[in-house]
C-alpha cells in the first residue's frame, strides 16, 4: 500500500474531493496547512507597515490506497488540482507498512 | 425619594446616566480593538489589563480620586473632602460648579460619569505596553497613576478651579485629560519597558481584526457619551456635541484610508478603524465649542496626520506596540491646538472665540500651554513611577514568559480552544 | 449656552440622541451580522464595506444629503439650503415640521439621527453584493446612491412636505425608505453584478455564526433607538413603538423556527436570527402606528413569508448571497402593507385607521402606490448606476481576486491569524 | 398623539425606555458570557437557548405573564386582566402602583421594562444545563416556567400588591426575583437531567474566553439598565443605584481575583468576568436601598463567597456546568441578606434601615423569609416540571448527540468554518 | 523505528492519549484533521439550504516508535480508540529511516 | 527523497524557515499542531478549578528533499530550533517513492 499525501490550493479541494470520489477513492484525511515555496508570499499592510507573508494557506490531503491503483490517484489528484498557476502544489508517494481498520481490526486492503 | 433634588433635570439626568453606561462601555471596547491587534497568545493578557482597570481604578477613584480631582477649592489639586463619597448624596452643590457652571444633574451622576474617563484613561496606555509587562507591575502601575497623575491633571483642565480652566483653556471632554495624558504616559512607559522580542524584525500581525473592528464599533457608539455627554445637559450643546463627534470619525477614516491607499497601496478595514479612532480623538476637546463643517476638517486633519506619525516609533526606535503615541497623543495635541482655530462661541458661549473666528491666538496659546503642562506632567510622574516598578518588583515578563504569551504565564489560560 | 432654546423638552432630546447612538451602532452590528455569514476569506471585506459607509455617507448627509431630504417645500426633492449644515444650528423649525409635525428637540438631533438611517441604508446593499464586488466600484457606488437615491425618497416618505406623505402614506420608521430602497437596490445591483463563482453549486457556509448571532444582538438593541426613537419623543407612543418592535421580533423569531422544522427538519440559530430581523424590518413602518396584539401578527406573517422568500433566488438564479431581498425587500413590503391593514387611530392619532380598523381600504391603496413608487424608483436608478459603474471602473472583482478572497485582494490583510 | 399623558415625566421615560434596551441587550450579553465557556460544538447551542428566550418569553409575558404579574389585587398571584396587553395604552394607572409608588412613565414602558426581565431570567438557567439539554425540552420548560414560576415570583416581590413586598422584603432591582429564582430552578434542572458525559473527570475547558469577556462587557453595560432603570425615574435614586452597581461589580472582581490568585494561584480572566458578575448580582436587590461604601463591602463579600461555593458542585456532586448556582443563587442569596444589613432610608425613604443604620434585624427577616420562600418555591415547582418534561419527550440529548455536539445534533450547523 | 499514523474520533482522545501513557509512550503529536470515508458526513442547514458536509472532524495522532513496541502501540491505539461505529478510523505504518531529538542531537531510539 | 518531517516550538518558525532558505530549500509545508512529550504541559485554571494540559502547542514542518541534501537539511533545522530546553522537538526522515509539481507534472528532484 502507498501513502499519497498532496498539498494543494484550498479552493481546488471540492474539485479534487469529487474527482476522487470518481475514482472510487473510499477515503481520505484533509488538514488546513500553510505553505512556503516557489509561488511567493503576498503582502499584508498593517498601520502603514508591510508585512511580507511566505507561508500562504494551502490543504494538504492524504489517503491510502493499494499499490494498484497508486499511479491513477496521483494523476486524478493532480489533473483535479491544476490551475497551471505557481502554487498548485505537490504530490509525493510513501509505502504504507500496514493499515488497521479500527472499527474491524481489519488490515491491509480489506481496510482501506 | 429623598435624594430627588428639585432643580434637577431629569431629561439632563437620563442623557448623563446612560452616557455614563455608554463611557463603560468603552473600556471592554478599548480591550477589543487592542485584543484583535496582538497575537493569540497574548489576547487575553490585553483583556484581562483592559478589564481590570474597570475593577481596581473605579475603587479608587470612589475612595480618593473623586475627591482630589474635584474636591475643594485648589488650583492644582482637590481635597479629600469626598473620600468614598462621603457627603456626594447629600451635597447641593460641587466646588466650583456654580453659576454658568451650575450642575442640573445629580452630583453622583456626574461622580458617577467622571469614574469611567478615569478608568479608561490608564487603560489606553495597554496598547503601547502590549504583549511584554507583568500583570502585577501593571496593576501597581495604573493604581498609582489613578492617585498621583490622572487627578491632577483632571483637577486642572476639567474643574472650574483648577489653573488651566481659569487660564482660559479648553478641553470639552478629555483631549487632554484623557488622550494626551495617556499617551504621554504611554511612551513613558514603553521607553522604561523596552521593546517586544523581535519587534521591528519579525511581523507581528494582528490575530483578530474582526475583534478589532468590533471594539472600533463600541468605542465609537460608546463616544457618543463621552464627547455629548460631557455637556451635562439634553440640548443643543449635546446633539452638536454629538453631530461633531460622529462627524470628524467619519472624515478620519475617509481621509486616512486615502492617505493610507496612496501610500501603501490598499485602503485597509484596520486603516478604516485606526482613522476612525483618530478622528475621534481629536474631537475630543473640540466637541462642544465648535460648529458648522469644522468637525469634518478637524477629523481629516487628524486622520492624516496620524497617519504620517506611526513612523515615528520605527524612526525613534520605540516599540509603541498599537500606536497609543500616533493615535492618541498626536491625536489629542491635534485636536487641542485645531481647538484654538475653531472655537467658536455661538455653538457654546461658555467657551471662545479661535483664530478663524476673530478671537485671535490668545486661545491657542492657552491650548499649547494645556497641551505642554500635561504632557510633560504625565511623562515625567510615570516614567519616575515606571521605573520605580521596573528596579523593585520588575515590569516586565521574562524572556521565556514572552515567548509562551501573556495567556499562559500571567494568567494560565488560554483563550481558544475547541 | 447659546443655542439651548426654550421649546425644546430635555426629555425627548435624551432619548432622540441615545437613539441616534444605537442606530449608529446598527451599522456595526450588521456588519457582523452579515460578516459572520461569510466564507472567512471575505470576513474583512463585509466588515471594511459596512464601515465605510459610516464614513463616506455621513460626510455626503453632512455635504448634501440632509439639505435634499429635508431642505425646502418641494414634493419631491429638497434644495440645498442646508448643505454643510448651514443654519442647523440657528434655525427655528425645519420645512414642513410644524404644527403637529413641530419638533421638540434641536434640529441638529434631527439631523444626526436621521443621518444614522441614511448611513446604513446603502450598507444592507452589502449582504447581497457579498464576496465578489470590488472596493472601489462599492465606495462609488454607494456615494452616488447617498446622494441620487436616497435623499429623494426619504424626502417622499419622511418629510410632511413630500409627495407620499401628503397623500397619507404612513411609514413610521423606514420600512420603505430603508428596507424596500435597499432591497430594490440591492436586487438591481446583483442582477448587474451576476453570481458567485461556484454558487449555487458549491456550498458558501456561515464561517462563523457566533458572529451573525452578535450582529443580531446589536441589530436588535438598536432598533430600539431605530423605532421607537423615530417617536422624536420620550412618551406613550415612543413606549408602544418599543413594544410592538419587540413583540414583532420575538413572533417572527418564532414562526420562523417553526416553519424552518418543519420544512428542514431543524430550528437553526441562523433561523433565529434571521427570523428576529425579518420581524424587525416588518414591523418598522408599523411601529408607531399599531397597537394591541398586532405587532405579533405582523411579525408572525413576516416570519413566515420571509422564509418562505429565501427559495426565489435559486428559483429565479440571481446570486443574493445572503438574502438581502427575502428579508429587507419582502419584509419591508409585508410590513408597509399590513401597515393598511392594522393601523390604529387610537395609537396615533397623526395615523391613520386600517381596514381591520374600519378605514377601509385607503390607506392600503397609499401604501402600495409607496412600495411601488420606492421599489421602481431605487431599482431603476441604482441598476443605471451600476451599469455606469461597471462599463467604466468595473463592479467585480477579477476571478483571481474572487478566489483569493476579498480580505486579501481588496485589502492586503487576513482576518485570522494566531 | 392621543397616548401622551399629561403626567409623564419625559426624562424619566427616556430613561426608562433606555433602560429596557440595556436588558434586552443582557440577554445576548449572557449568551456570549456562557457561550465562551463551553465546548466549540456546543457553542450554537448555548446562543440558540438564550436567543430562542428572547422569542418565546416575550410573547407569553405579553399574553399571559405580565397580566399573571401585575394584574389584580391578589397577593400571591395577578389575574387575567391585562391579557395580550389589553388596556394597557389606556389605564391611568396599574393595580398598586399608587401613591409613593405611583408611576411617572407610560405603563408600556413598564410593561416592556419587566418584559426583558422575565426574558432574562430563565435564560440563566441555560449556563447550569449546557452541553447536553434537548432543545424541545429547553422550549417546553421555560414556556411552562415563564407561566407557573417567574409572574408568581414577581407578583410577590415586585408588585406593592404582593405579600413579600407588602410584608417589607425588599429587592429592588430582582435579587429574588431574578437571580435566586433562576439560581433555584437551575439546580432543579440539573438535578433532574444529570451530569455531562465525563465530568467531572475531564477538562472542558472554555473554548472561547474572548467571547466571555465579551459577554461580561455587554452583561456590565446593561446592567445599568437593570438596576438604575428599576429607579423608575431619572433622578438622584438612579445616580445612586448606578453608582452601587458599578463599584459592586469592580470590588467582587478585585477581590475574586485576590481569592483566586491566593489560592489557585493564578488571576485569571474567567475571573475577572466572573467576579463582576458576582457582584453584579449581589448589588441587584440592594441597588436603591444602600448608599456610602456600602456597594464595595457588598461586592467585596460576594467576591469571595461566590469564588468559595464554586467548589460545591464537586463536593455534592452535581453537574452545574457554569456556575449558576454559585454565582447567581450564592450572589442573590448575599444580597439579599446583606441587604438587611446596610439598607438605608436616607438613600430612600421608601426602603428601609438595616442592621448596621440602625433598624434592627427585622428586615433581616424579612429578607430571609423572601430568600427561601422564592428558592423552595422555585426549586420544587421547577423540579416537578422538569421531571414531566423527562418522563415524557426527555430532557436529555442522546449518548450520541451529547458527543457530536448540540450545534450538530439539535440545530445542523457548525459554528465555524473557513 | 516505524511512524504510527492514526485518524481518530476527536472524543476519542484523551481515552488514546492515556491508554498510550499506560503502554509507556513518551510523546506523540496530534492534529485536527477533517476525514471523508464510509461514515459519511452530516447535512447542515442555513437559510432552508441543506448542504452535504461530507467532511468531518477527526483527530490524526503520529508517533515515531521502535519496531519492537510498535505492533503493541497499533492495538492500544485500536483498542482505545474504537466504538465499534462505523468512522473510527485506521491506523497506518510507514518506516523511518532516522529520528533526531532537537535538543541533544540523539539520534534513533534515543532521540524517541 | 527523503520526506522531512520536523516537530518544532512555534516561536522557532522564523528562525527555522529563514536557515532553510539560506540553505536553499524551495519549499515546505507547515502545520499547527499539538505535541505531548517529555516537556510535560501547563496547567490551566477555570473557575477554581485546575487543569492539567498535555498537549502543548507545536508547530510541523514537512519538507520533501533530495537524498543527497537530506542529512544537512536535518542539521539546519536542527540548529536553528534548538533552544537547549526541553520540549525543543523531533525531526525524522523518512523514504519518497515519487514526487508530482502539480502545475507541471514533473517528477522526482525536478518536482521538489
Ligand atoms: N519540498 C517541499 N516539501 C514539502 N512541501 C512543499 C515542497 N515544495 C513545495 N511544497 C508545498 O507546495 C506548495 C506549492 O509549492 P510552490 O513552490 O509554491 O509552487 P509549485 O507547486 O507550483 O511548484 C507550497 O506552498 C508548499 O506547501
Ligand atoms: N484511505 C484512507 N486514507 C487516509 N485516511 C482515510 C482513508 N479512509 C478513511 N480515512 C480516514 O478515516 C476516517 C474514518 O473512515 P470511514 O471510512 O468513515 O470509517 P471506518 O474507519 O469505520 O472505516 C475518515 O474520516 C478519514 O479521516
Ligand atoms: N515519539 C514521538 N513521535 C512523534 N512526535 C513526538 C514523539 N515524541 C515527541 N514528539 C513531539 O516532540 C515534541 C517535543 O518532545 P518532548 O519529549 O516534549 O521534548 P524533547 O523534544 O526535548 O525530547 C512533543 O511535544 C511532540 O510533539
Amino acid at each position: 500500500m502507498k501513502l499519497i499525501t498532496a498539498v494543494i490550493k484550498p479552493f481546488k479541494i471540492d474539485d479534487v474531493k469529487d474527482a476522487l470520489k470518481t475514482a472510487g477513492v473510499q477515503g481520505m484525511t484533509v488538514t488546513e496547512v500553510k505553505g512556503f515555496g516557489r509561488q511567493g508570499g503576498h503582502t499584508e499592510t498593517y498601520r502603514g507597515a508591510e508585512y511580507q507573508i511566505d507561508l500562504v494557506p494551502k490543504v494538504r490531503i492524504e489517503l491510502v490506497v493499494d499499490d494498484s491503483v497508486a499511479n491513477n490517484v496521483v494523476d486524478v489528484i493532480r489533473q483535479a488540482a491544476s490551475t497551471g498557476k505557481i502554487g498548485d502544489g505537490k504530490i509525493w508517494v510513501t509505502a504504507v507498512e500496514q493499515i488497521v481498520r479500527i472499527r474491524t481490526g481489519e488490515q491491509g486492503s480489506d481496510a482501506i | 425619594m429623598s435624594i430627588l433634588l428639585a432643580d434637577i433635570d431629569t431629561g439632563a439626568t437620563a442623557w448623563v446616566l446612560i452616557s455614563t453606561a455608554l463611557v463603560a462601555f468603552m473600556t471592554p471596547g478599548l480591550a477589543f480593538f487592542y485584543g484583535g491587534m496582538v497575537r493569540s497568545k497574548n489576547m487575553l493578557g490585553m483583556l484581562m489589563q483592559n478589564f481590570f482597570a474597570m475593577g481596581l481604578i473605579s475603587v479608587i477613584w470612589a475612595a480618593v480620586g473623586f475627591s482630589l480631582a474635584f474636591g475643594g477649592s485648589g488650583q492644582y489639586i482637590g481635597n479629600l473632602d469626598f473620600i468614598f463619597m462621603k457627603d456626594l448624596a447629600k451635597i447641593a452643590e460641587l466646588p466650583g460648579y456654580t453659576g454658568d457652571f451650575g450642575l442640573v444633574i445629580p452630583i453622583l451622576a456626574f461622580f458617577a460619569y467622571q469614574m469611567m474617563f478615569a478608568v479608561i484613561t490608564p487603560a489606553l496606555i495597554t496598547g503601547a505596553t502590549a504583549d511584554r509587562m507583568k500583570f502585577s507591575a501593571y496593576a501597581v502601575l495604573i493604581g498609582v497613576w489613578s492617585i498621583l497623575v490622572y487627578p491632577i491633571v483632571a483637577r486642572w483642565v476639567f474643574s472650574p478651579n483648577g489653573w488651566l480652566f481659569k487660564r482660559g483653556a479648553l478641553d470639552f471632554a478629555g483631549g487632554a485629560v484623557v488622550h494626551i495624558n495617556a499617551g504621554a504616559a504611554a511612551l513613558a512607559v514603553v521607553l522604561v519597558l523596552g521593546k517586544r522580542r523581535g519587534w521591528p524584525r519579525d511581523a507581528m500581525p494582528p490575530h483578530n481584526l474582526p475583534f478589532t473592528m468590533l471594539g472600533t464599533g463600541i468605542l465609537w457608539f460608546g463616544w457618543f457619551g463621552f464627547n455629548a455627554g460631557s455637556a451635562l445637559g439634553a440640548n443643543g450643546l449635546a446633539a452638536q456635541a454629538l453631530v461633531n463627534t460622529h462627524l470628524a470619525a467619519a472624515s478620519a477614516m475617509l481621509v486616512w484610508l486615502v492617505v493610507e491607499k496612496l501610500r501603501a497601496g490598499h485602503a485597509t478595514s484596520l486603516g478604516a478603524a485606526s482613522g476612525a479612532v483618530a478622528g475621534l480623538v481629536a474631537i475630543t476637546p473640540c466637541a462642544g465649542f465648535v460648529g458648522g463643517a469644522s468637525p469634518i476638517i478637524i477629523g481629516a486633519v487628524a486622520g492624516a496626520v496620524c497617519y504620517l506619525c506611526l513612523s515615528l516609533k520605527t524612526k525613534f526606535g520605540f516599540d509603541d506596540s498599537l500606536d497609543v503615541i500616533a493615535v492618541h497623543l498626536v491625536g489629542g495635541i491635534v485636536g487641542a491646538m485645531l481647538l484654538g482655530v475653531f472655537a467658536d462661541t455661538a455653538v457654546n458661549s461658555l467657551g471662545a472665540d479661535g483664530l478663524f473666528l476673530g478671537g485671535g491666538a490668545s486661545l491657542l496659546g492657552d491650548q499649547f500651554i494645556a497641551v505642554v503642562a500635561t504632557l510633560v506632567f504625565s511623562f515625567v510622574v510615570t516614567g519616575i513611577a515606571a521605573i520605580a516598578i521596573d528596579r523593585t518588583i520588575g515590569l516586565r515578563v521574562s524572556t521565556e514568559d514572552e515567548l509562551i504569551g501573556l495567556d499562559q504565564s500571567q494568567h494560565a489560560e488560554t483563550a481558544y480552544q475547541s
